[in-house]
């Protein structure tokens, strides 16, 4: 059983931040790097700027407060367990990168490799949860297929009784996935590269990339006009109204994706369980309480508000799953917004304007791929072409048609 | 849970409808003589702005008819709705 | 014994096993399949030339309203969409489908579709308070009349209620014949708490 | 001790009908109409819980939703964790305990009932303190469809706990003679013990109703526990009230702290003295009438602090007439106490916002009132934006909702005649001239008050000792000081540091102090620094209570077949398939999977089996434009199809990857028939309807489902023949008459069938298709007929190994979203001669010229005996290479073929048809075990069995 970080009374001894997290400076005139974005992604990008290039003339902008958005709202779910080696790859990457990451930063994240369950519900889920297992396993990463009795012994408060709706089948396990204290990742990170130099300001919305004769030179924003020698721009949710702001068209759709979360309870759920055919996945985070996860809602939404019918349907699929949840409590739901792809992967590299980069449509992946695709995008926009990980991440394979779908076998037919 | 006026039935809750994307993408005329850019510009590139969208939907519970919707995706308010035989609406 | 009383004698309808069941259900409550209806999908264009001939076969003005109805005699005609009619008779002559086709020519379709659908009569002075468990359709005489004819979902099943009065006592439920079961067993399910409130009995 | 803290008389509580209760372990009784809390205090019993990272003792601080303090875990009759003493009606038999701020779940599934209503009204009025009662009366009086929740147990609000008057009588008087009016309304729904929750668009709004836990044991155990209201409301009127706001100062979490107007409901509504001595400490005007209800019901008020420099001679007087010592322009800096409150500092302001020295008084009950925060968050939640008043130093309705108003102190209106008046002009407002008719006015003594101080914290709090900001989370003054000396300038990320707000109460009474003390220490205005967001639910919502009656069998719908009860009744194991169950396998007594399997594979293929394929999707299309419509969306031509025929077809989506497969036949020139894979049926008639609706409107076409208007039942095997033969004597059936890939209609038992020639075993086969009210006529009928041959009943399982011995892929098994018609090796399928179809175009990308594509090829392992794993991948090398490996591909279906005596496999590999022949492995457990790949039909490859 790997270590469930549960504090002996959840919440007493969550560990505290320091004293100092990070300057709050007026913007320069002018920077080498500008990076649109204070979310996870972007703080990542600028400490790896910094730590592994030496680039520390950057600064982050960010519309709202730092990693306010996404980061403030996913469920924290950690894995590398993908089905195509492109993903794995880029996702494995990161996961190395989580299991250094409060040595790193120096800060206490808590990342916890508690494991996690993918359930198969069907045949079907069965084949589709196999194949994957057997990919992961042949390109290096740890995965297992478990039987329901499997799955009842990582975490017995699953009910594996043949007679439900959908029964549990088997689960796909991966024991190094797991969660970590989103807040004290985004401020690590962002805590190291104000340590290092980088501008993090905050209320500065940009609303204006300037280019000239095809080459990115600064932006327009609430806070006046700063000029840059290169832009990175991690909006997450909000890229395709950045990338029109470069003039670049760009294959996303940007939906509500709800979380949810319930009063500090006494540990019982000692592992992470994703079921993705009854639309939940659940996870008892380090100061006691459920966070849980839907699916996302189906049309575009910039508003971070949801169905409330996800939401319960949700609720029932969890009750389904684990009986005793019935009597916890919904505390407190909201809602971020996710840029979804095509392919369901992300578009992470250069783009059509010299010197602005893009890294985007990371759907519901964004939160367990900060380390790996900051550093990867750093490397990219310090060299000026991929790094080995994101250049099959390109835009051009929507073109090419050399998509990463991730989708998976979805449709179920006989 | 948003009510959605169908064109034909009236407002009706979310869940009797499927969304369909971005309304007025239509099927180019020759296909084959488009480059792979063009033709993936048809297939995989719709906009996704903050503001006012024009949008497909589909009363799949009720009539099971399509129909084009304007909304805004900031708020998620439908500012308008039209059967496909009608033209886009201006809302300012 | 002619083949079609053969054919009778071995029809099955999905609600059968329910019956018992719909039977113990508080007083405030009726729940009963209204089993072999014939039901012929109508597709007609409602600009069609073959719309005044349809009315006639019909025997009564084609439903061009959303979400209405239309009665003549024991035929029943719901509006389903713009173009599409479901046309429910309790008679298996076959003569009101051999009138339909005559009357629609080329200009649409009608299709056997009596295997598709089945339907329940609810009814009861509680007949209104059990849909709203799982219908989210206001379905209160004030604003909902007889005749009205919503498509829509009662608990996860799609469904069409025709309300056949002006008091909210009395609807029927057509539901996709796979569905029934799920549906009969919702509707049962949830009539359990009302076992002991004097109102349902 | 037993309600030694009880008025002799008064409250609302039936001192006829006393109430057992346990807590941490001891006896106590109350009434019933008490709360857990009002119960305790009237036990003496103040320090029911302890805080969470400090240990420390904590008592009751409020009497309603907000307190964040009184923590409670309730053990019998059933578990349920984290709720508020003060929200937990009692009742006989309860047993609780108090928390540290972290609850525990039963180890048992929970036996209540939970369901939904939908509920529809033209006003919803939420709160039925004096506002709301006043909207909802005059809403009902208007001849409005009105729905009125309030979360207490009846209705009042925040008259229960006082003495007000309306009209010259008792303001209670009133809400009787209200409720009892709007009783007489049959359109009017009054729901107590409903709290709503949640406030959505377009008017939709949640109530949780509790309806079972206060009746203890008498309750209906068939009854619902709790119901959630889903209410869609023309107008919404928020008469939500507003929450005490404390002031915050040195060890302000002791047992025996209280918010004033709690501690005064607590005596005017369950007839409770808080304590025997108490200090109260103000900085506002309404606290003055906890003081002075206290001290006529017998409490010794030892003193007033009140940080406002001087108050009006109305108070100095009430005072005085009760021998209250007032020290005007004090306040309180501190406590001290062992399990509760002991002794109180009152210390005056200096000049220079500063403290004094202190004077400490003994005390048992301290109340402290800094202002009230309208109960702003349905408001909030309903996309109404607020504003800062400075006035009473707290967030206000900045305006009306599109479709609602918040009203009384929900508004930032404290007055009751405010109130009254607020309620009936927001029905008015809502209803018009009808309800603007029945607005009536009423006498009301207000009392004018003197401005409040916005006093957040007591100046030097926290310096020494400890001030706490959010008792549950146990965060104090020093906590948000160091959150904005590490740079911190947003209340959010504020929040997130010291965890304020995230507990039980949501920072019902700690999210606005918060924001006052942060702007304090940066030096700005609360109003741009803003407040966090209030998000749903108001109060905790079960889970239960949100899945309500989904759950079980009722889940998601279980859809049945025409034979599925015949089904049960032979044994068979069902399969989930989307949302149908489908028969798996009929095994005899005592026989395995794999035993029946064979058994029904080796019927088919030597004798005659017959299965259920009714959920195979069935759309009817008719129209002059039919065949062109299934030109553009199948990649074959089907224009062509002569009537009477059958062709087999393929469905792409724009990108070209394969999204159906299935068979048309043409019944007439301008009417077709077409079946889709079971899961795909309504999103292929989805689809088609969108592009005929949208892109082709000039095709007339109309397209009716009839997926369970037709059951189908296929009739395999050699012996097919002889069994329909016998089913339809008049039907000449030799192959010359009825030709594979034709349709026949015929009559089976007197019942009119359709009868296909096709086959997706390879096998000589007949689909027999009838209308579902017959199915089972012909089923028997089939079954007869078969009897003499040994007709075997299949399931899925059976028909999956009899197609993927002849190569035929499965959509969604041998395929995912990456396959196209090519990968399958069904080139065949794609027209050369259409000029385009949907997903043509993307044939000729790159990508899909590439050599090393995946295509769909058999495999078949060295060793006979070996089963592949379905979702195993392929690699190159008999020796498992150092990760990561390539993969060329993965097993897509793997089976024992009975007929041929070994295992053999589908697989989609890169290059897969140009390495006919060639050794590749499949790890198993590990180990790479060799497999020659093949041609993907393993079976009668000249096909010969077809026609029989």
């Amino acid at each position: 059983m790997t270590d469930m970080d549960q504090p002996s009374t959840p919440g007493a001894d969550l560990p505290d931040h320091p004293d100092f997290l990070w300057r709050n400076p007026d913007p320069k005139p002018s920077y080498d790097v500008i990076i649109v974005g204070g979310g996870g992604h972007g703080l990542a990008t600028a400490y790896y700027l910094a730590k592994n290039h030496g680039i520390t003339n950057v600064a982050v902008l960010e519309k709202g407060w730092l990693a306010g958005g996404n980061m403030a709202r996913n469920t924290t779910i950690i894995r590398s367990n993908y089905l195509w080696d492109e993903s794995s790859g880029i996702y494995e990457h990161s996961l190395k990168l989580w299991e250094g990451l409060a040595e790193d930063l120096d800060y206490p994240i808590l990342f916890s490799q508690r494991g996690v369950l993918n359930l198969a519900h069907t045949l079907q889920d069965v084949r589709d949860s196999v194949r994957r297992v057997n990919a992961n396993n042949l390109n290096g990463i740890d995965a297992e297929w478990i039987d329901a009795q499997g799955v009842k012994e990582l975490c017995p408060i699953v009910n594996i009784s043949p007679d439900v709706r959908y029964p549990v089948l088997g689960a796909t396990y991966q024991p190094r996935a797991g969660i970590a204290k989103h807040d004290y990742v985004a401020w690590g990170y962002a805590r190291r590269a104000s340590d290092m130099g980088v501008d993090l300001i905050q209320d500065c919305e940009v609303q204006g990339i300037d280019i000239v004769n095809g080459r990115v030179v600064g932006v327009q924003t609430s806070r006046g006009p700063i000029r840059a020698g290169k832009v990175a721009l991690c909006g997450a949710g909000h890229s395709s109204v950045l990338a029109d702001m470069a003039g670049i068209r760009v294959p996303l759709q940007s939906h509500p994706l709800q979380a949810l979360v319930s009063e500090i309870l006494q540990p019982v759920h000692p592992t992470v369980v994703m079921s993705n055919a009854v639309h939940v996945y659940v996870s008892q985070a380090h100061k006691g309480e459920l966070v849980m996860g839907a699916g996302i809602d189906s049309y575009n939404g910039y508003g971070q508000r949801g169905s409330f019918h996800i939401i319960e349907d949700q609720m029932s699929a969890a009750v389904e799953l684990f009986p005793i949840f019935a009597r916890a409590h919904v505390l407190r739901t909201w809602a971020g917004i996710v840029d979804v792809t095509p392919d369901a992967s992300p578009i992470v590299g250069l783009t059509e304007v010299e010197d602005l980069y893009l890294n985007c449509g990371w759907g519901t992946g964004g939160f367990k791929a900060t380390p790996g695709v900051g550093s990867c995008f750093a490397h990219t926009v310090a060299h000026g072409r991929p790094h080995p990980y994101n250049e099959p991440f390109t835009l051009d394979r929507f073109t090419t048609g050399a998509l990463v779908d991730e989708h998976g076998a979805a449709a179920v037919a006989h | 849970m948003q009510l959605i006026p169908c064109p034909w039935c009236g407002p009706r809750e979310e869940v009797e409808f499927h969304y369909g994307g971005q309304a007025h993408v239509a099927y180019p005329a020759a296909p084959a003589d488009l480059s792979d850019r063009e033709w993936a510009e048809y297939v995989f590139f719709r906009d996704n702005p903050k503001g006012l969208f024009a949008e497909r939907w589909v009363h799949s519970t009720g009539c099971r008819r399509w129909f084009n919707a304007i909304r805004d995706t900031g708020t998620h308010d439908f500012r308008a709705v039209y059967r496909p035989n009608e033209p886009k609406p201006v809302i300012s | 014994m002619t083949a079609d009383d053969v054919a009778v004698d071995q029809r099955v309808s999905p609600l059968e096993l329910w019956r018992a069941e719909f039977k113990a259900l508080p007083a405030g409550v009726r729940l009963r399949e209204l089993a072999f209806l014939t039901q012929l999908s109508l597709r007609l264009v409602p600009e069609s030339p073959a719309v005044a001939a349809v009315s006639e076969a019909l025997g009564v003005a084609l439903p061009l309203e959303p979400c209405s109805s239309a009665v003549a005699g024991e035929v029943t005609v719901l509006w389903l969409g713009p173009d599409e009619w479901l046309v429910m008779t309790p008679t298996g002559d076959g003569e009101t489908e051999r009138n339909l086709r005559a009357a629609v020519q080329g200009h649409g379709a009608v299709i056997d579709v009596s295997g598709q659908r089945t339907t329940v009569s609810v009814s009861g002075p509680r007949a209104r308070d059990l849909l709203a468990h799982g219908c989210s359709i206001d379905l209160h005489p004030r604003v909902n009349h007889a005749g009205s004819c919503v498509q829509t979902h009662l608990a996860k099943a799609g469904v069409a209620i025709w309300t056949r009065d002006d008091s909210g006592t009395d609807f029927w439920v057509v539901v996709r014949t796979s569905f029934a079961d799920y549906l009969a067993r919702w509707l049962v399910d949830a009539c359990v708490p009302h076992r002991q409130d004097p109102q349902w009995q | 001790m037993t309600n030694s803290f009880r008025t002799s008389t008064g409250g609302r509580v039936n001192r006829e009908l006393p109430l057992s209760f346990q807590f941490d372990g001891t006896p106590y009784s109350g009434y019933a109409g008490d709360t857990l809390a009002s119960a305790l205090l009237a036990n003496g019993k103040h320090d029911i819980a302890s805080s969470i990272k400090f240990g420390r003792p904590r008592g009751v601080f409020a009497a309603g939703p907000e307190d964040p303090s009184g923590v409670i875990q309730i053990e019998e009759p059933f578990p349920e964790p984290m709720l508020m003493a003060s929200t937990v009606e009692l009742y006989d038999g309860l047993v609780a305990s108090g928390l540290p701020g972290q609850g525990w779940l039963a180890d048992r599934p929970d036996p209540a009932r939970y369901d939904a209503v939908h509920h529809h009204c033209d006003l919803l009025v939420v709160g039925a303190g004096p506002a709301g009662l006043s909207a909802a009366l005059t809403g009902a009086r208007a001849g409005a469809r009105v729905v009125l929740v309030d979360s207490l147990s009846e209705a009042g609000g925040s008259l229960l706990g006082s003495t007000e008057v309306i009209d010259g009588r008792p303001a209670l008087e009133w809400v009787e003679s209200v409720t009892a009016e709007l009783d007489e309304h049959p359109d009017v729904l009054h729901l107590q013990r409903a709290t709503a929750f949640g406030c959505y668009d377009d008017g939709f709004a949640l109530a949780l109703e509790n309806r079972t836990d206060h009746l203890g044991g008498a309750a209906d155990p068939d009854d619902t526990r709790q119901r959630v209201w889903r209410i869609r409301a023309q107008y919404l009127v928020i008469a939500t009230g507003a929450h005490e706001r404390p002031v915050v100062f040195n060890d302000n979490d002791r047992p025996g702290i209280m918010l004033a107007a709690s501690a005064r409901t607590f005596l005017h509504r369950f007839g409770v003295l808080a304590g025997g001595r108490a200090v109260l400490f103000t900085t506002n005007d309404s606290a003055y009438a906890a003081a002075f209800d206290l001290s006529d019901a017998g409490v010794t008020i030892v003193a007033v602090a009140d940080s406002r420099a001087q108050v009006s001679e109305r108070l100095q007087d009430g005072c005085v007439r009760r021998g209250i010592a007032l020290h005007t322009g004090h306040v309180v800096s501190g406590t001290d106490g062992d399990r509760r409150v002991e002794s109180v500092d009152i210390a005056a302001l200096t000049g220079d916002n500063e403290v004094g020295q202190a004077e400490r008084v003994a005390a048992d009950l301290l109340l402290v009132s800094g202002g009230w925060n309208p109960a702003v968050h349905l408001f909030s939640q309903a996309r109404g934006r607020l504003r800062y008043d400075d006035g009473i130093g707290a967030f206000v309705p900045a305006e009306d909702l599109e479709q609602g108003r918040a009203v009384g102190a929900a508004a930032g209106h404290f007055g009751l005649a405010d109130a009254l008046r607020d309620g009936a002009s927001a029905a008015a407002a809502a209803l018009g001239p009808t309800a603007t008719a029945a607005v009536t006015e009423h006498q009301v003594d207000d009392l004018v008050e003197a401005p409040s101080a916005v006093l957040w914290s007591v100046p030097g709090s926290g310096e020494t000792g400890m001030a706490f900001v959010d008792l549950q989370r146990d965060a104090t003054t020093q906590d948000v000081l160091r959150a904005v000396g590490a740079g911190l300038r947003s209340v959010e990320h504020v929040k997130r540091y010291t965890t304020i707000g995230t507990g039980l109460d949501q920072g019902k009474t700690s999210g606005v102090v918060t924001s006052g003390i942060i702007a304090d220490a940066l030096g700005v205005g609360v109003a741009e620094l803003g407040v966090t967001t209030y998000r749903p639910p108001y109060t905790p919502v079960a889970f239960a209570a949100l899945a309500g009656r989904n759950r079980g069998q009722l889940l998601d719908p279980v859809r049945l077949t025409p034979t599925h009860v015949w089904a049960l009744t032979r044994g068979a194991e069902f399969e989930n398939v989307g949302q149908w169950k489908r028969a798996w396998y009929f095994p005899r007594e005592g026989e395995s999977m794999d035993g029946a399997v064979a058994r029904e594979c080796r019927a088919a293929r030597e004798g005659v089996a017959f299965m259920d394929g009714s959920t195979l999707g069935k759309i009817d299309v008719q129209g002059p434009g039919a065949g062109e419509l299934l030109d553009r969306i199948y990649t074959n031509m089907m224009s062509t199809l002569k009537v009477g025929r059958a062709r087999y077809g393929v469905m792409c989506g724009a990108d070209g990857m394969v999204v159906d497969d299935g068979t048309v036949i043409r019944l007439a020139d301008e009417h077709f028939l077409l079946t889709t894979t079971t899961g795909n049926a309504a999103s292929v008639l989805e689809t088609m309807e969108e592009w005929l609706q949208t892109e082709w409107p000039e095709l007339r076409v109309h397209l009716t489902s009839v997926t369970e208007h037709w059951a189908t039942f296929p009739v395999v095997g050699p012996k097919s023949r002889e069994v329909i033969a016998a089913l339809v004597p008049d039907l000449d059936v030799s192959n010359d008459a009825f030709g594979f890939m034709t349709w026949r209609d015929a009559e089976i038992a007197g019942v009119p069938v359709r009868i296909v020639r096709i086959s997706f075993s390879g096998e000589l086969a007949y689909e027999v298709n009838v209308s579902a009210w017959h199915a089972m006529a012909v089923w028997r009928a089939i079954a007869e007929a078969g009897r003499p041959h040994g007709i075997t009943p299949y399931g899925t399982e059976t028909m999956h190994v009899l197609r993927a011995e002849k190569g035929f892929p499965i959509i969604g098994q041998d395929t995912d979203a990456t396959m196209t018609p090519q990968d399958l090796g069904m080139s065949w399928v794609v027209s050369k001669k259409k000029e385009d179809f949907v997903g043509k175009r993307s044939f000729t990308r790159l990508e899909n010229q590439r050599e090393d594509r995946k295509q769909l090829v058999g495999l078949l392992p060295q060793d006979p005996s070996v089963l592949l794993p379905e979702g195993g991948q392929v690699i190159e090398t008999a020796d498992l290479p150092e990760a990561p490996v390539r993969m060329l591909g993965h097993v897509t279906s793997s089976y024992h073929s009975a007929t041929s005596g070994c295992t053999f496999a589908l697989a989609v590999v890169r290059g897969g048809r140009d390495r006919l022949g060639e050794t590749l492995y499949v790890p198993m457990n590990g180990t790479p075990v060799p497999v020659t790949v093949s041609d993907t039909v393993l079976y009668d490859k000249e096909g010969a069995r077809r026609d029989g």
